[in-house]
């Protein structure tokens, strides 16, 4: 008897997930043998049309990692979505968005016009661009082209599971390959992470007053800070009381302040917000004046609060870009 | 997994409120689009939902139609939630199945356009029709009522309300700010419009207050925080040095004439600045407590400095005479400190009163410039047998040919000093036009002086009130309708050299005039008091914005303050004469006694709690709480509610970071699906 | 016909301060326009930014959040947790492109019921003349690109016929959703 | 310290003796006065009487000008000029309608009014941004026994002023006490002297300057000080006419500004007293010690 | 003896009037009016008024403009501002008085040969003509359009002006007098269209 069929793709992302996969080690060989690989682009040479021609819903499970900006991701994600019984967004730009979706807060022809114009490690004098089609010798090939709004894999098509992080840690990913092969299974559209702030397994937590009142913010290159403390005790912002545990929380421990890749629980609507909230709540400042001092020390709270979860957000994206 | 969802059976009920919702808004129209709602089972529009039949059609509604919430569209929550809730009850649901959805303050008496205010409350129906399908059965607490009261304030209203409370069988502490309690009041001498004596109906309370068993009097003492809910308050009160052991003095006052002041030279508060005291004094003679104050700011046992505690400085520099002539009495006590008392009680009385308005305010009138220029509680010392004249009316300024005082002649009584003017205060004092004719009167029978009442509409509306000014009309006082354009000392004829000239359109006449009088009285206003905004925080009221306290109805609930078992008493809530003041004192002692007779306060179930598997520890919402609510477990690093602290305002909801906590009555999902349900309309 | 368009605001008033005040301005009759839809909450600390957030994003052109004045608060210090995150959520917000005047702060006492009138018609005229902020218009109409591919995938898949049937399904694990 | 100046046409005629005793007297503080360009009347009382729009128009032109110039800060010495241009600023800010209507009718001549420029008054320059303490150190003939009865006007506090009380003001009185001055305290500091009413209703204009003439005799002064050209003129110029009508008032009426340079010691043709048709009585001459420090 | 019949009618009042008074800026507080009378009471012209300043409020609210528009009071006022700065109800009783002069002199109601309105529309003109006031001429034109015999009286007056260095017939003007011209024009031009 065959094995479940899997696959594994990539849409926008920094190929981290796929390193992960990798990063499983000597389990991968477990994974491996439980099932049948379809699709890995990364490690293994199929082609779209392997896919295309599967009957529908004969991949047991895809595990889809990078956000959807490009039409190309767009098209791979709807066609994984109809051959697979089962779609879990991996990792934070699948599920939230990612670093890519920070290009939300500008319009698609900014971001063409940096990378391909004013970006200062560019050799790009004739200013080309990326044409969505050329004819050369007769033949036109189309390109994929850059969508208007990033999105999170679950804005394109119906995603059944998630696995959190940037990217998401072997020992998750291990987890949800067991869960999936046992059948045992949480309720659809669950991520498959602890629903409980980072905190929780946070070392530092002990170290953190019951009396906190911030009076400005810094940010993590402008101190050296104390590895055993609380970061939001020393003033820089971090995200781990608004974002998903099961990390094990793996940037506190290397003296870095979590940054959020996690996402919200699941009680949360807004990751952001919720962290505005509970950051601005504890300033000590009660006049506006010292108040907007304090906030000061967070120059850009869009890409502060929003680092991974911008796609994800409430309003999703800067309003007044074109469509 | 969870147990299969009740299906839900929403009755809604929209009410007409006679004309005052349906004028306005399309009620049939709100029921039929609200009919349609996914949960709805039924819809109907009503007269008057908060009648009897209008509560019995719930109930009923509720056994046949076997519905599990209920809304209703009427008039404000603050109004009749409690009302529908009870409804919800009675028909055998949970009453927080219940919500009420305001179409009345909110909708039908703020807007001109029935269209418009019917969309308004078709979407304001839509958002609780689902928020109620989040609603939870919640459990009312019952809080025990602490039974003492406390009185703040010893002016007639704080008097009469503590004796009420008193005689009723009740323990009140009634703390006053003065060294004497009596207020105002104990400075007036007759009483309109019966003229009876001030002091003759006030002197037997105080003194009865003084006295009463069930009455704890700390008067010359501040309420300095108070803390705790309605029923258990604990209130800190800061009895101030005087200098005087008040267990131990007798009231025999053998120390002031001792003093090594042989003659008081210091201004004396009580007589307005008209007379003079020791630093050694008693305010008054029926001063209660009858105890003397020392005040460390002239007594020459203290230098001019301060202790680094606040307390000043003692300086043995006196003979200390007033010590010798207290003897084995041993009452003074010149190293004595402030002290600091904690209480509990249920209930609070707050009946601080006023101030009246500062005259030089309006320097038209030339107080402070022209010394004949007097103000109406001046004059009400002046005319006072006990007061620093022995009631003889002389002027400040003038003497006679033969050197004594000069009495006036005539005597213009200006109203509305500070009084419905809106660069001062646009209220109207309400006592001022009663006042001033007595004023008239005593100062006719003092000194027979021509009597001239310049106003600008005579209010009287009180029992025999119309009748005294009738008396007045009588007697042959002037009352000229006009507000007066200036005083001044500038004559144009010989007969106006070296008096008070007053300019004013006589506007029943139609002319211009100019008076000149001896002597000008301005009836003052009344204020609130300059701390009035401090005291207000200290018990959590409000103000209106003309700085009176505010009630929480201004006809259902006139000595409720927004804040459960704060009463109001007297002018600290608005201008009123002595009957209105008393009136409102036994209110307020009737409401506190309402909720010790009781026993215990029904607590609004809208307290937040931390889920405990979901919280991560974070800390942020601890500092957040203003009642400590909130604390860690070390064991288990997570927080949680103390329930009996949480006043249920959802701050640390709002803030907490992995929306961990949750608040009955405010959950997130009860409002978000308001939300989008205000926003359903089209 | 079609209604012109008017901005819709969203409210959050706290219970005893401004909630207490739109009342009072009811009872007074003070008439204001109608395009403001109260949410009562305890405490303007209650507001979490999330609600306003939603709001916007569910089509509402204005945020009104109304609380007592500073150091009035029935709860203390609620009212300046709310100043405090209304400071960065009002740049935040310009960040996203959102006019700043289209989520306004205002301490309401009691006693003001005038200044419920005065904020309510002063801010509708303020988003009158912004213009609608329209989010479930901004969503559709950037998700329209979605549908280009879509309907040219339908239109291939069309042409190429009916996928391969059911032959051969994939052997997958029985389930049980816990 | 530069403000821009607007004379006024009063100034420029009846008035003059203001114009000449103050600019002297600014200098001498170290104050610079830039005449602002191609001013025009403000309208005084009688424009709004006849057409507000136009009224605001006008008085709104200058206010351009003084922000084009760049100098923020608008002296207008004249009382009615003072309250016009002051009045003219509320009205814009306050009345949207008035603000479009003027805007626009600027915009036809390319100028501008934004409303950002301050109007002051010299007294409220002198005690506010210049302070008594300068004035006392320029002070080398104190105006020992000269008591000056401070005679304020109507139109320089109210309504609009907020540098002085509306009903008892008290900034000169301050200054010329600073000038070593006694100052005769009366009632009438902020009474009407009958304005335009003293030629067109001689009857009741004349009467309210006679009043005011009269009680600063009787409460014996020497001198009344004023601020404003029309007061001046009336207590000054109508003098014959009011004596021949009730009793001879024979007092002097000068500027504040010809006190303040009289008091520093400032040149005749400075102090210009010889505009007046009373004349001033002379000053007790400068004590020996005060003499020699010259 | 003489005898008139004072009762007003409702026909007597021009419904209107007061509203549309109150709608002009500055005059908006009159509603407010509790008739206290301190405008007459601090007004230093008031004893010379056929209405008190709060008769003409009054009169104003009730819509009796032919009495108000007609009344001596209006052109009385000196423009002090006593009363504005008194008013308990933060009336502008100065402004409204500035409104009514307007309306009497558009529709020239006032009394004939009355010098204060001819000697606003004179000072008027002169703005208009040359940007500045000449008060030498503009009171020259003023006597000679309501009483040339008074102006004999003048002689005295101008003698002493004369003497004391003040006299000057110069006609003062701005350079850019077209620049107002211009201004007041344009004001002219959008009045007339808001009326249309």
């Amino acid at each position: 008897m065959s094995k479940p069929k899997v696959a594994f793709y990539w849409c926008a992302s920094c190929g981290g997930c796929e390193e992960t996969v990798v990063d499983l080690a000597e389990d991968i060989l477990g994974v491996v043998e439980k099932v049948d690989i379809v699709l890995w682009p990364v490690a293994m040479d199929f082609k779209y049309k392997d896919v295309a021609a599967l009957p529908d819903k004969s991949i047991f499970a895809t595990l889809l990692n990078g956000a959807i900006r490009m039409s190309e991701q767009e098209e791979l994600a709807v066609l994984l979505r109809r051959k697979s019984q089962y779609l879990i967004a991996y990792g934070a730009c699948a599920q939230l968005g990612g670093i890519p979706a920070l290009a939300n807060q500008f319009s698609r022809e900014q971001v063409l016009k940096f990378n391909y114009e004013d970006c200062p490690a560019l050799a790009n004098e004739a200013k080309t661009r990326p044409q969505a089609q050329f004819t050369e010798a007769g033949r036109t090939p189309h390109l994929s082209q850059l969508h208007h709004v990033v999105r999170t894999l679950d804005q394109v098509v119906d995603v059944d599971f998630y696995i959190p992080g940037c990217p998401p840690t072997p020992n998750l990913t291990k987890a949800a390959f067991e869960a999936l092969l046992s059948g045992k299974l949480p309720p659809k559209g669950a991520v498959l992470a602890p629903d409980i702030a980072l905190c929780d397994e946070c070392e530092r937590k002990a170290t953190k007053p019951t009396d906190v009142a911030f009076t400005e913010f810094k940010r993590p290159h402008q101190g050296l800070w104390d590895s055993g403390k609380c970061f939001l005790a020393q003033g820089v912002v971090c995200m781990g009381p608004a974002t998903r545990s099961g990390c094990g929380a793996a940037c506190t421990s290397g003296n870095m302040p979590c940054t959020g890749c996690f996402g919200p629980t699941s009680r949360v609507r807004d990751q952001g917000a919720k962290m505005l909230s509970s950051l601005c709540s504890n300033v000590a400042a009660k006049d506006v004046a010292g108040i907007q001092q304090a906030l000061a020390g967070i120059p850009d709270p869009v890409g502060t609060f929003y680092r991974y979860g911008l796609a994800k957000s409430l309003l999703r994206r800067r309003v007044d870009l074109p469509a | 997994m969870s147990a299969k969802k009740e299906e839900l059976r929403i009755g809604f009920y929209v009410c007409h409120c006679g004309h005052n919702i349906a004028s306005m808004v399309d009620c049939v129209a709100v029921a039929r689009s609200v009919e349609k709602l996914p949960g709805v089972a039924l819809a109907r529009d009503y007269k008057y939902m908060c009648s009897d039949p209008g509560q019995v059609l719930i109930q009923q509604d509720i056994r046949e139609h076997k519905l599990n919430r209920i809304v209703v569209a009427s008039c404000s929550p603050l109004l009749h939630e409690h009302t529908f809730r009870g409804a919800t009850e009675a028909g055998g649901l949970n009453p927080f199945y219940f919500h009420m959805v305001n179409i009345r303050e909110h909708d039908s008496w703020v807007h001109t356009d029935r269209q418009e205010a019917t969309e308004k409350a078709k979407a304001l129906a839509e958002a609780a029709i689902r928020r109620v399908a989040h609603h939870k059965a919640l459990e009312i607490k019952k809080v025990p009522i602490h039974p003492d009261v406390l009185v703040v304030g010893g002016g007639i209203a704080g008097i009469h309300a503590a004796m009420t409370l008193a005689n009723a069988g009740k323990k009140v502490y009634l703390v006053e700010r003065e060294p004497s309690i009596g207020g105002h009041m104990a400075k007036f001498d007759k009483t309109f419009p019966t003229l009876d004596c001030a002091a003759c109906i006030l002197t037997p309370k105080m003194s009865e207050v003084g006295s009463h068993p069930n009455i704890t009097l700390w008067t010359y003492s501040d309420v300095t925080k108070v803390d705790g809910y309605v029923g258990n308050y604990t209130v800190q009160v800061k009895r101030k040095a005087r200098y005087i052991i008040e267990d131990l003095c007798t009231g025999c006052q053998d120390c002031i004439p001792n003093c090594v002041f042989k003659e008081p030279k210091f201004t004396d508060d009580f007589n307005e600045g008209l007379g003079k005291r020791k630093p050694v004094y008693i305010p008054f003679p029926q001063a209660t407590p009858q105890v003397v104050v020392i005040d460390p700011e002239v007594c020459l046992n203290f230098k001019r400095g301060k202790n680094p505690d606040g307390s000043p400085i003692v300086s043995d520099k006196c003979k200390k005479t007033c010590v010798e002539a207290c003897g084995e009495k041993n009452a003074i006590d010149f190293t004595q400190k402030d002290e600091l008392k904690e209480i509990k009680v249920g209930n609070i009385i707050v009946c601080t009163g006023f101030k009246t308005f500062d005259a030089g305010r309006v320097p038209a009138y030339g107080y402070g410039t022209y010394k004949n220029v007097y103000t109406s509680l001046e004059i009400e010392r002046l005319v006072n047998a006990s007061g620093p004249t022995g009631g003889e009316v002389i002027l400040r300024e003038g003497k006679n040919p033969d050197g004594s005082p000069k009495t006036p002649k005539s005597i213009g009584i200006i109203h509305c000093v500070g009084s419905r003017d809106k660069k001062t205060n646009i209220w109207c004092s309400r006592v001022c036009c009663m006042y001033s004719m007595k004023l008239a009167h005593l100062l006719k029978e003092h000194t027979d002086a021509e009597l001239y009442n310049f106003y600008i509409d005579m209010r009287t509306p009180g029992k025999g009130y119309e009748e005294f000014y009738n008396k007045l009309l009588e007697e042959g006082t002037h009352f000229i309708r006009g507000r007066v354009g200036e005083v001044t000392d500038w004559a144009m004829t010989p007969e106006e050299e070296g008096k008070l000239v007053i300019r004013v359109e006589d506007t029943l006449a139609g002319v211009v005039r100019r008076i000149p009088v001896d002597m000008v009285v301005l009836a003052t206003g009344l204020e609130p008091q300059a701390d009035a905004g401090d005291v207000r925080r200290l018990f959590n009221m409000s103000c209106g914005g003309d700085g009176w306290f505010l009630e929480r109805h201004p006809k259902l609930a006139p000595v409720n303050t927004f804040t459960d078992g704060v009463f109001l008493a007297g002018c600290c809530q608005g201008p009123k004469d002595i009957p209105d003041t008393v009136a409102q004192a036994g209110a307020a002692a009737a409401e506190a006694m309402v909720l010790i007779d009781r026993g215990y306060v029904e607590q609004e179930p809208n307290t937040a709690f931390i889920l405990d598997q979901e919280c991560s520890g974070c800390k942020s919402c601890i500092p957040l709480c203003p009642y400590t609510a909130i604390l860690f477990d070390e064991e288990r690093k997570k927080a949680y509610i103390n329930e009996a602290l949480c006043k249920g305002c959802g701050t640390c909801v709002g803030a907490c970071p992995s929306s961990s906590i949750v608040q009955n009555l405010f959950e997130d999902s009860e409002i978000f699906s308001e939300i989008e349900g205000v926003l359903s309309y089209d | 016909m079609t209604k012109p368009w008017t901005p819709r605001i969203v409210a959050f008033f706290c219970n005893w301060c401004t909630y207490t005040a739109a009342d009072l301005a009811g009872v007074s009759r003070l008439k204001y326009a109608s395009n403001v839809r109260v949410i009562r909450l305890m405490c303007s600390g209650r507001v979490d930014p999330q609600f306003i957030l939603d709001a916007l994003a569910r089509g509402a052109d204005g945020v009104l959040i109304g609380g007592c004045h500073p150091g009035d608060c029935h709860y203390v210090e609620g009212n300046y947790k709310m100043l405090r995150r209304f400071e960065l959520l009002k740049r935040m917000l310009v960040d996203f492109g959102i006019e700043p005047q289209r989520v306004r702060l205002e301490w309401i006492s009691a006693a003001e019921g005038e200044k419920v009138k005065t904020v309510i018609n002063e801010m509708t005229q303020q988003l009158q003349a912004l213009g609608p902020l329209g989010m479930p218009q901004k969503f559709t109409a950037w998700d329209q690109e979605l549908e280009h591919l879509a309907q040219a995938v339908q239109a291939r898949d069309a042409a190429a016929g009916p996928c391969p049937t059911h032959a051969a399904p994939s052997p997958t694990p029985e389930v049980v959703h816990v | 310290m530069k403000y821009a100046y607007f004379p006024g046409c009063s100034l420029k005629g009846t008035g003059k003796a203001y114009e000449e005793s103050l600019l002297p007297v600014m200098k001498h503080l170290g104050v610079e006065m830039q005449e602002l360009d191609d001013w025009n009347c403000c309208g005084a009382t009688a424009y709004m009487a006849v057409d507000e729009g136009k009224a605001c128009a006008a008085a709104a032109r200058n206010l351009a000008i003084a922000e084009k110039s760049g100098l923020q800060q608008v002296l207008a010495p004249c009382s009615a000029c003072y309250l016009v241009l002051n009045k003219t600023q509320h009205y814009l800010h306050e009345y949207p309608g008035m603000r479009q209507t003027v805007a626009r009718a600027l915009e036809t001549v390319g100028l501008r009014c934004e409303g950002t420029s301050a109007v002051r008054h010299p007294l409220d320059i002198l005690l506010n941004d210049i302070g008594l303490e300068a004035v006392k150190q320029k002070v080398t003939r104190p105006l020992k026994g000269l008591k000056v009865a401070p005679y304020y006007g109507c139109q320089i506090v109210r309504p609009y002023a907020t540098f002085d009380d509306q009903t008892n003001p008290t900034t000169m009185d301050r200054l010329l006490e600073a000038l070593g001055a006694t100052v005769v305290k009366w009632p009438l500091k902020t009474k009407c002297c009958g304005g335009s009413l003293t030629g067109t209703l001689p009857e009741a204009g004349l009467r309210l300057s006679y009043i005011l003439l009269k009680e600063a005799i009787k409460r014996g002064a020497d001198v009344i000080a004023t601020v404003c050209p029309l007061c001046q003129f009336n207590l000054d110029a109508y003098h014959p006419k009011i004596s021949a009508r009730w009793e001879p008032v024979p007092i002097p009426t000068v500027y504040f500004s010809q006190l303040m340079g009289l008091a520093f010691g400032l040149p005749d043709n400075q102090v210009v007293l010889h505009r007046g048709m009373i004349p001033m009585k002379p000053l007790a001459a400068p004590a020996p010690a005060a003499a020699a420090a010259r | 003896m003489d005898i008139k019949r004072t009762i007003k009618y409702e026909a007597d009042r021009v419904s209107g009037f007061g509203r549309e008074v109150m709608a002009v800026p500055g005059c908006e507080a009159l509603e407010h009016c509790i008739q206290c009378g301190t405008c007459s009471g601090v007004c230093p012209l008031s004893i010379y008024m056929d209405y008190t300043p709060r008769q003409v409020m009054e009169l104003v609210r009730s819509d009796f403009k032919n009495e108000v528009l007609q009344s001596h009071t209006i052109w009385l006022c000196a423009s002090c501002y006593a009363c504005t700065t008194e008013c308990p109800r933060q009336i502008r009783i100065t402004d409204i008085m500035y409104e009514l002069k307007q309306r009497a002199i558009k529709e020239k109601v006032y009394p004939k040969r009355f010098p204060i309105p001819v000697l606003a529309e004179e000072f008027t003109k002169m703005v208009h003509d040359y940007g500045r006031i000449s008060e030498t001429w503009l009171v020259s034109k003023m006597y000679l359009r309501t009483n040339p015999v008074a102006a004999l009286g003048m002689a005295g007056l101008g003698m002493n002006l004369m003497k004391t260095g003040r006299f000057s017939l110069k006609q003062d003007k701005i350079e850019r007098r077209s620049e107002l011209a211009r201004i007041m024009e344009s004001v002219d031009q959008q009045n007339q269209k808001a009326q249309a």
